[in-house]
C-alpha cells in the first residue's frame, strides 16, 4: 500500500492560540479515515490547512508523496484531492447538473477549450451517471436551493466526486441529514470507495457512522492527536473514552 | 415548455427584425439614439459580466470606454482602419483591465469599488492632460466613419446597421461565454469563491479574465462611440459614465443576460419619456432608481424573474404533491 | 419575452419623438444647453437669458406679429447628449438652433447644424469655432481670438510687463484663453514666468499662489470663473502679491466683487460682455433679471439674452421668418441700440460669424469697477 | 520653506475638514455597512438647508440651529430609516449603489429648488488675517482647524470616555454580543446616524463660507473624505482623522511641487497604492479575506 496523504507535524496558531498543535498521520490508498473529537478540537482547522485554505504555521503535507504545503486550493484539486465543507456549499440558482458539471468542468481539457468547447464540457453524460448514483434524478433540472437540506448534502458529496479525486476530504457529511438518507449516503461512499479506488478522510460526529464506515479512526483533542487505530481499537481506549467518548 | 420555447423564439425573430427594418423610416435623431443605445448597451454588458456574474465592482467601465474611444478617434483621424483600431482598443482594454484586476485578489469589494474609482479619475486626468496624444481639453474632431467592405457608413442609417451589427456580434460572443464553462465558473466566483476554489476553479485566473473581458467591452463600445459622435474629449469620460454604466446594469437587472438592453433603453431614452418634467428628471430618476433598489436589488428583471420563479415553485410543489400522493396509493 | 417588450417600448418612443408635428403660428426655436452636469451654471444662466428676452418680445406682440416659441433640451455638458438633442432639435426643423455653450459640444453639433442649413447662435468662446468657415454659425460675445489681443496688447504697451504668469482654468474655456493669449505674449516677446492650471470648482489655491510668489513675475493673467477668481484674489492678496493681476470679464465682474471684497481692490480686465458695463441699457437688463430670477446673471445669461434679440432683429430686417435666408442676413448686419435696444451695444457680425462691438478696460477701485479706456469696435 | 508653512497650514485646514466628513464616513460604515456614495452631498446641502430659513427671514443664529436639526432629520433620522434600513438585508453593493442615486438627487434637488449659481454664505469665523511667526494667515483657516480638532476631540470623548460611547462600539463591533449583554443596538446604529449627520452639517458650516454655497460641491468633497477614510484606516476614527489631514497636505504638496494639472493624481495613487500594500489604511485593523 502507497500512502496517498502524509501530514507532518502540521500546526496552525491564531493570534497565540494554537488550533492544531503538531499533529502527523498519513492515509493509505482506499482507506476511509474518520477524524472524530470534540468542538473546537481543531479538526476543520487541519482539514483548511492539508488543504490550503489556510496556510500552516509549521509542518508538511505530501499527497502521493509531492510536497503540497501552501498550494492552492485549486491547485491540489487540480491533483485530485477534493472535499465538501461543514456547512452546505452547492450553488443554490445553478441546476443539480449544472452544479455538477461545474464541479467537474475544471478538470476538463484547459482554459481555451473550455471557453471554445461545448457548453457542458462534455460532462452531461458524467454528470447523469452521478445524478442517478445518488438518486437524484427527479430533481436534475431542479435549482439546487429548492431541494430539502438532505437532498443538498447529497449533491455536495457528489459534487467532491466529479472530478474523479484520488482523495477526498468529507467535513461531516451526516450532519442534518436523516436515518433513510444516512444509510443511502453510507452505501454510496461506500461504492465509491470501492469501485473508484477513491481515499476519504471524514470528519464527523456520528459516531455510529463514523464506526461502521470507516477502516481507521483518528482521535483530536485539543489540537492533537489524541488516538488513532482501527474502530474497535479506538472505541476502547481508555483516553478517548476519558475525553470524548465518556459521557 | 416548448411552446413557451417556440414562442421565445418567435418573439426574438420578430424583435431582431423590428430592430432592422422599423429604423428605416426613423429621422437622424431616433437613429442616433438608437445608435447611442447599441454603443451603451455593449459597455453594460461588459460591465455586467464583470460584476453581475462574476460580482467584481466596477467603476472605471466609463473610463475604458474612453480609452476605446480615444483608441479609435486617434487611429482613424490618421488615416487607420477603424477594424484596426477595434483591435488594438481590445488589446489595451484587455491588458489595463487585466491589471487592475489585480487589486480584486487582494482586497474586498468596495475597496475595489475605490481602486477602480481612482482608476477613472486617472484616465480622465490622462485624457485631459496629456495634449501630444489625445489633443486634450479641445478634444479630437472630425473623427470619420468607416467603410465596410466598401461602403460607406457615413449616413445615420448606415451607421446604425453598424452599431447594430456589432450589438449582435457582441450578444452572441457573451452569450456564448456565459453559457460555457466560464460562465459557470463566473457565477460560482461571485456566489461562493470559496467553494470555488475547492472545486479546482482558478478564481484568480477567472476573476482577472472577467475583468479583463468585460473592459474590452468597453473598449468595444468606445470604438463604436468615437465615430457615432465624431467627437470625442475628456468630458464624457469623467466618472459620471462609470456611475451611468452602473446603474444601467443594476437597474436593467445585474447578472441577467436582458438585463443590459433593458437598463441602457432606460438611460438613454429616459429624459425622452420624463420630457415634461424639465429639469426635475434627473431627480425622479433618482428616486426611481433608489426605489426600484429597495424593491428589487437584482433590477427590473429581478422582478420579473422572482414572480417566474415563484410561479415555478408553486408548480413543483403542486406536481411533487400530486408525485407524494401517488406513491402513497401504490402500496 | 422579454426583448419584445424592450424593442417595441423603444421603438414606441422613438417614434413619438419623432413625430411632433410642425404647427403654424409661433416661430420654433430650439435651444440645446448645459442644464446639467458640469455646466449647469452656464446653461442655466444662458436658458434664463433666452426665457426672458421671449417672455419680453411676446408681451410686446413677438416678431413681425408672430409669438417666439423656444423649446429647452438638456446637453447633461456632455457633447454626445449634445449630438443627440441638436439632432433632434433639427429634425423638428426650428427657425434658429440656441446654444450649446460648451465649445466642445459646439464643435460637435455644428456640422449637423450647417448640414440641415439652420443658424446656430451659441455661447462658446473657442477661437477656432468660427475658422472652420461654417456659413451658419454665430457667436453671442467676442471669441477669445478678438479679446485676448487687447489683453495682451494693455498688459505690453500699458502695464510694460516682461514677464508673466498665467492661471487658467483647465477646461475649454480656461485653456483656450490661456492658448490665444500666450500665442500673443509670444508677439510682444512677453515671457511666461509660470503656467498654473487649476481645476473648476478648487477651493485651495495656495499652492498655485505660492508659485506665483517664487516665479515673481511682473503681472498675473488669471482667466478662471468667477468664484475660483474671487478665491485666488483673497489668496494672492493674503500672501501680498503686489503685483498687476489683469483678466477678463471673469476677473472683474460684480460678482467677483461681491465674493471677493477688498481683495478684488486693484484687480482690472477688459470687459467684452458684462452685466456691469457702464450702459444704461445693461443695467436695465440686468434689473429684470434679477427681479425675475433672483441671482445676478454672468455674461452667459446676456449671451441668452442677445441671441434671442440678434434674431429678432434680423429677422425683421428680412421682413420674413425665413430659416434659409437667416444666416445670409445676419452676415454683415450692425444691429444698433437705437433701432433695437435689446441688442443693449451696437453689434456687428462678420462673415465669419464673430460679433463686433465695444469693449471696455476696467479696473476695481475701492469694490467698483472704473472704465480706464473703451475700446472701440474694430469695425470703426 | 516660508512656503511650506503656507501650504502645511492651508493644507491642514482643509485637511480637517475632509478629516470631519471621514469620519462619518467610518462611523456608518462600521455600524451598519453603509458605503454613503452621498456623504459629499450630505455635506453640501446643511448650507442650502440655512441659506433657506435665513431667505426666510431668520438670523443666521437661528438659522444655524434649523439647519442643523434640519439635518439630523433629513440626512440622519430620514435617511437610515427610507433608506439604510430597508436596503440593508440586500447587502453592500446595492446599497453603495442606491446612495450613488441619492446623491444625484441631493444634487438635482439643491439646483433645482434653490439655484445653479452659487450663492455666498456668511461665515461663523470672522474674516481677516492674523500673523503667527511672521507668516500671514487667514483667520479663516486657523478657525476651521480649531473647530475641526474640538469636534473630533469632543467625539473621541463621546466614544471612549463615556458608557453611550462604549455601548456604541459594542455595537459596531459585535452586534450580536452587545445585543446579549443589554446593548440597545438599534438605538446606537440610530446615534451614529446622527452623530454624522452633526458632522457633516458642521462641516457644511465651515466650508461653505469658502467653497460657496453650490449644488455641485460634494463631488469633490465626497471623493476626497473617501480617499481619507481609507488612506488613514476605514475602521478607525482616528485613522479617517489621520487620513483627512494628510490628503489636505499632501493635495496642497503636489500642486506646488508636481505639478497642478495632475494634483487630483496624487491622492489617488496614494489611495490606490495603500489599497494595495495596506488595505487596512495607516492606522487600521486588518480585515481578514476569507479567499
Amino acid at each position: 500500500m502507497t500512502a496517498v496523504l502524509e501530514v507532518t507535524n502540521i500546526r496552525k496558531s491564531f493570534g497565540g492560540i494554537a488550533a492544531v498543535n503538531g499533529v502527523s498521520f498519513d492515509v493509505q490508498e482506499g482507506e476511509i479515515l474518520g477524524l472524530i473529537g470534540p468542538n473546537g478540537c481543531g479538526k476543520s482547522t487541519l482539514f483548511n490547512c492539508i488543504l490550503g485554505q489556510l496556510s500552516p504555521s509549521a509542518g508538511e503535507v505530501k499527497v502521493d508523496g509531492k510536497v503540497v504545503t501552501g498550494m492552492r486550493p485549486s491547485e491540489l484539486n487540480g491533483l485530485g484531492v477534493s472535499r465538501t465543507f461543514q456547512l452546505l456549499q452547492v450553488f443554490p440558482k445553478l441546476s443539480v447538473r449544472e452544479n455538477l458539471i461545474l464541479a467537474g468542468q475544471e478538470h476538463q481539457g484547459n482554459m481555451l477549450s473550455r471557453l471554445l468547447g461545448p457548453s457542458d464540457a462534455g460532462l452531461t453524460e458524467a454528470a447523469n451517471q452521478m445524478i442517478g448514483f445518488f438518486k437524484l434524478d427527479h430533481l436534475a433540472n431542479e435549482p439546487a436551493g429548492g431541494l430539502s437540506y438532505g437532498q443538498q448534502k447529497l449533491l455536495d458529496a457528489a459534487m467532491a466526486f466529479m472530478g474523479g479525486p484520488r482523495l477526498v476530504l468529507l467535513d461531516e457529511p451526516a450532519g442534518g441529514v436523516n436515518l433513510t438518507m444516512l444509510a443511502d449516503l453510507k452505501d454510496r461512499l461506500r461504492a465509491i470507495n470501492q469501485e473508484k479506488r477513491a481515499t476519504f478522510v471524514v470528519i464527523e460526529h456520528n459516531m455510529e457512522f463514523v464506526m461502521s464506515l470507516c477502516t481507521r479512526v483518528m482521535v483530536m483533542a485539543e489540537g492533537k492527536v489524541l488516538a488513532m487505530g482501527r474502530p474497535d481499537e479506538v472505541r476502547a481506549n481508555p483516553a478517548v473514552i476519558e475525553a470524548y467518548l465518556g459521557h | 415548455m416548448t411552446a413557451a420555447k417556440t414562442l421565445k423564439i418567435g418573439l426574438g425573430i420578430v424583435v431582431i427584425a423590428a430592430l432592422i427594418i422599423v429604423p428605416m423610416n426613423f429621422n437622424r435623431y431616433g437613429l442616433f439614439i438608437l445608435s447611442q443605445w447599441a454603443v451603451m448597451t455593449i459597455a453594460a454588458m461588459g460591465l455586467n459580466l464583470t460584476l453581475g456574474y462574476a460580482g467584481q465592482v466596477s467603476l472605471a467601465q466609463g473610463a475604458f470606454v474612453g480609452i476605446g474611444a480615444y483608441t479609435a478617434a486617434i487611429m482613424t483621424s490618421n488615416g487607420l482602419p477603424l477594424i484596426g483600431a477595434l483591435g488594438v482598443a481590445i488589446v489595451l482594454c484587455f491588458a489595463i483591465g487585466w491589471i487592475l484586476g489585480y487589486p480584486a485578489l487582494r482586497v474586498q469589494h468596495h475597496y475595489l469599488a475605490f481602486v477602480t474609482l481612482a482608476f477613472s479619475t486617472l484616465a480622465f486626468l490622462v485624457f485631459r492632460n496629456e495634449d501630444w496624444l489625445t489633443k486634450g481639453i479641445y478634444g479630437i474632431s472630425n473623427i470619420p466613419r468607416p467603410e465596410i467592405f466598401g461602403y460607406p457608413t457615413r449616413r445615420p442609417l448606415p451607421f446604425y446597421y453598424v452599431c447594430l451589427g456589432s450589438l449582435a456580434l457582441v450578444s452572441l460572443a457573451v452569450w456564448w461565454l456565459i453559457r460555457s464553462p466560464w460562465g459557470r465558473a463566473f457565477i460560482a466566483l461571485r456566489e461562493n469563491p470559496v467553494r470555488a476554489l475547492s472545486l479546482g476553479i482558478d478564481t484568480r485566473r477567472y476573476t482577472l479574465m472577467a475583468f479583463a473581458i468585460g473592459s474590452a467591452l468597453g473598449g468595444v463600445a468606445g470604438t463604436l462611440y468615437a465615430p457615432l459622435t465624431q467627437y470625442v474629449d475628456p468630458v464624457p469620460f469623467h466618472l459620471s459614465l462609470s456611475l451611468d454604466l452602473l446603474m444601467m446594469v443594476i437597474v436593467g437587472g445585474s447578472g441577467f443576460f436582458f438585463g443590459p438592453f433593458l437598463g441602457a433603453m432606460i438611460a438613454v431614452l429616459l429624459p425622452e419619456w420624463l420630457r415634461f418634467t424639465q429639469g426635475y428628471y434627473l431627480m425622479l430618476y433618482a428616486i426611481a432608481v433608489i426605489g426600484l433598489l429597495i424593491y428589487s436589488p437584482t433590477g427590473i428583471l429581478g422582478i420579473l424573474d422572482r414572480f417566474i420563479s415563484e410561479r415555478r415553485t408553486k408548480a413543483a410543489s403542486a406536481q411533487r404533491a400530486v408525485a407524494k400522493a401517488k406513491l402513497e396509493v401504490t402500496p | 419575452m422579454k426583448p419584445v417588450f424592450l424593442a417595441s417600448a423603444l421603438l414606441a418612443t422613438v417614434l413619438t419623438g419623432a413625430a411632433i408635428a410642425q404647427a403654424g403660428a409661433p416661430i420654433k426655436l430650439a435651444n440645446v444647453a448645459e442644464l446639467s452636469g458640469g455646466g449647469a451654471t452656464v446653461g442655466t444662466n444662458w436658458k434664463n437669458g433666452i426665457d426672458l428676452a421671449i417672455e419680453e418680445i411676446n408681451s410686446k406682440g413677438g416678431v413681425l406679429g408672430r409669438k417666439l416659441e423656444v423649446t429647452h433640451a438638456d446637453s447633461q455638458s456632455n457633447p454626445g447628449v449634445a449630438r443627440a438633442q441638436v439632432q433632434k432639435a433639427l429634425d423638428a426643423e426650428p427657425y434658429v438652433l440656441l446654444g450649446p455653450g460648451y465649445s466642445g459640444s459646439v464643435k460637435v453639433t455644428a456640422p449637423l447644424a450647417a448640414e440641415a442649413g439652420i443658424a446656430q447662435i451659441m455661447g462658446g468662446e473657442a477661437a477656432e469655432l468660427t475658422t472652420a468657415g461654417n456659413k451658419f454659425l454665430f457667436r453671442t460675445s467676442f471669441g477669445q481670438q478678438s479679446s485676448m489681443p487687447k489683453v495682451a496688447k494693455y498688459i505690453n504697451d500699458e502695464l510694460k510687463a516682461k514677464s508673466v504668469a498665467i492661471v487658467w482654468v483647465n477646461n475649454d474655456f480656461g485653456k483656450g484663453g490661456r492658448d490665444s493669449i500666450s500665442k500673443e505674449f509670444a508677439k510682444y516677446n512677453i515671457k511666461v514666468a509660470a503656467d498654473l492650471s487649476t481645476e473648476a470648482g478648487q477651493a485651495d489655491f495656495a499652492a498655485d499662489v505660492s508659485k506665483i510668489k517664487a516665479a515673481a513675475p511682473d503681472a498675473v493673467f488669471v482667466y478662471v470663473n468667477e468664484e475660483e477668481s474671487a478665491r485666488i484674489l483673497k489668496e494672492l492678496k493674503r500672501q501680498g502679491v503686489t503685483v498687476p493681476l489683469v483678466g477678463e470679464t471673469t476677473l472683474v465682474g460684480q460678482k467677483v466683487v461681491e465674493l471677493a471684497g477688498d481683495a478684488a481692490n486693484g484687480a482690472r480686465g477688459h470687459v467684452g460682455l458684462t452685466t456691469d458695463a457702464p450702459v444704461e441699457l445693461i443695467k436695465a437688463f440686468r434689473d429684470k433679471f434679477v427681479k425675475k430670477y433672483n441671482y445676478v446673471p454672468d455674461h452667459n445669461g446676456l449671451k441668452g439674452w442677445l441671441a434671442i434679440y440678434m434674431i429678432k432683429a434680423t429677422t425683421e430686417k428680412m421682413g420674413k421668418v425665413d430659416s434659409k435666408g437667416f444666416a445670409d442676413a445676419l452676415h454683415g448686419f450692425t444691429i444698433t441700440a437705437a433701432k433695437e435696444p435689446g441688442i443693449l451695444m451696437d453689434a456687428t457680425f462678420d462673415a465669419n460669424g464673430d460679433i463686433d462691438r465695444q469693449g471696455f478696460l476696467v479696473e476695481i477701485v475701492e469694490g467698483k469697477q472704473v472704465v480706464k479706456q473703451v475700446l472701440p469696435k474694430l469695425g470703426n | 520653506m516660508s512656503n511650506l508653512l503656507d501650504l502645511l497650514i492651508a493644507g491642514l485646514a482643509t485637511g480637517a475638514i475632509y478629516a470631519i466628513v471621514a469620519v462619518g464616513f467610518t462611523l456608518l460604515w462600521q455600524t451598519s455597512q453603509t458605503i454613503n456614495f452621498a456623504q459629499g452631498e450630505f455635506v453640501m446641502l446643511p448650507a442650502f438647508l440655512m441659506l433657506a430659513v435665513m431667505h426666510a427671514g431668520a438670523p443666521f443664529w437661528l438659522a444655524i440651529l434649523i439647519g442643523i436639526a434640519l439635518s439630523l432629520l433629513l440626512l440622519g433620522l430620514g435617511f437610515k430609516m427610507l433608506l439604510v434600513d430597508p436596503m440593508l438585508r440586500h447587502g453592500v453593493l446595492p446599497l453603495a449603489i442606491a446612495t450613488m442615486a441619492l446623491a444625484i438627487g441631493i444634487k438635482e434637488a439643491a439646483k433645482q429648488f434653490w439655484s445653479a449659481e452659487a450663492s455666498p454664505f456668511p461665515s461663523i469665523i470672522p474674516g481677516g488675517d492674523i500673523t503667527i511667526f511672521g507668516r500671514v494667515v487667514a483667520l479663516q483657516s486657523i478657525g476651521v482647524l480649531v473647530l475641526a480638532i474640538l469636534a473630533v476631540l469632543g467625539l473621541t470623548t463621546l466614544l471612549n470616555r463615556t458608557s453611550i460611547g462604549h455601548q456604541m462600539q459594542a455595537a459596531a463591533q459585535n452586534p450580536t454580543v452587545a445585543r446579549i449583554i443589554g446593548v440597545p443596538v438599534e438605538r446606537m446604529i440610530l446615534l451614529t446616524f446622527l452623530i454624522n449627520a452633526f458632522l457633516v452639517a458642521l462641516a457644511s458650516l465651515l466650508i461653505t463660507p469658502i467653497y460657496l454655497a453650490k449644488f455641485s460641491n460634494g463631488e469633490v468633497l465626497g471623493q476626497a473624505a473617501f480617499i481619507a477614510a481609507i488612506v488613514g484606516g476605514f475602521n478607525q476614527v482616528r485613522g479617517a482623522i489621520a487620513g483627512g489631514l494628510l490628503i489636505g497636505v499632501v493635495d496642497n504638496l503636489s500642486a506646488a511641487y508636481v505639478s497642478t494639472q495632475y494634483r487630483a493624481a496624487v491622492p489617488l495613487v496614494l489611495l490606490i497604492a495603500i489599497i494595495l500594500f495596506r488595505p487596512q489604511g495607516m492606522l487600521g485593523r486588518p480585515e481578514e479575506r476569507t479567499v
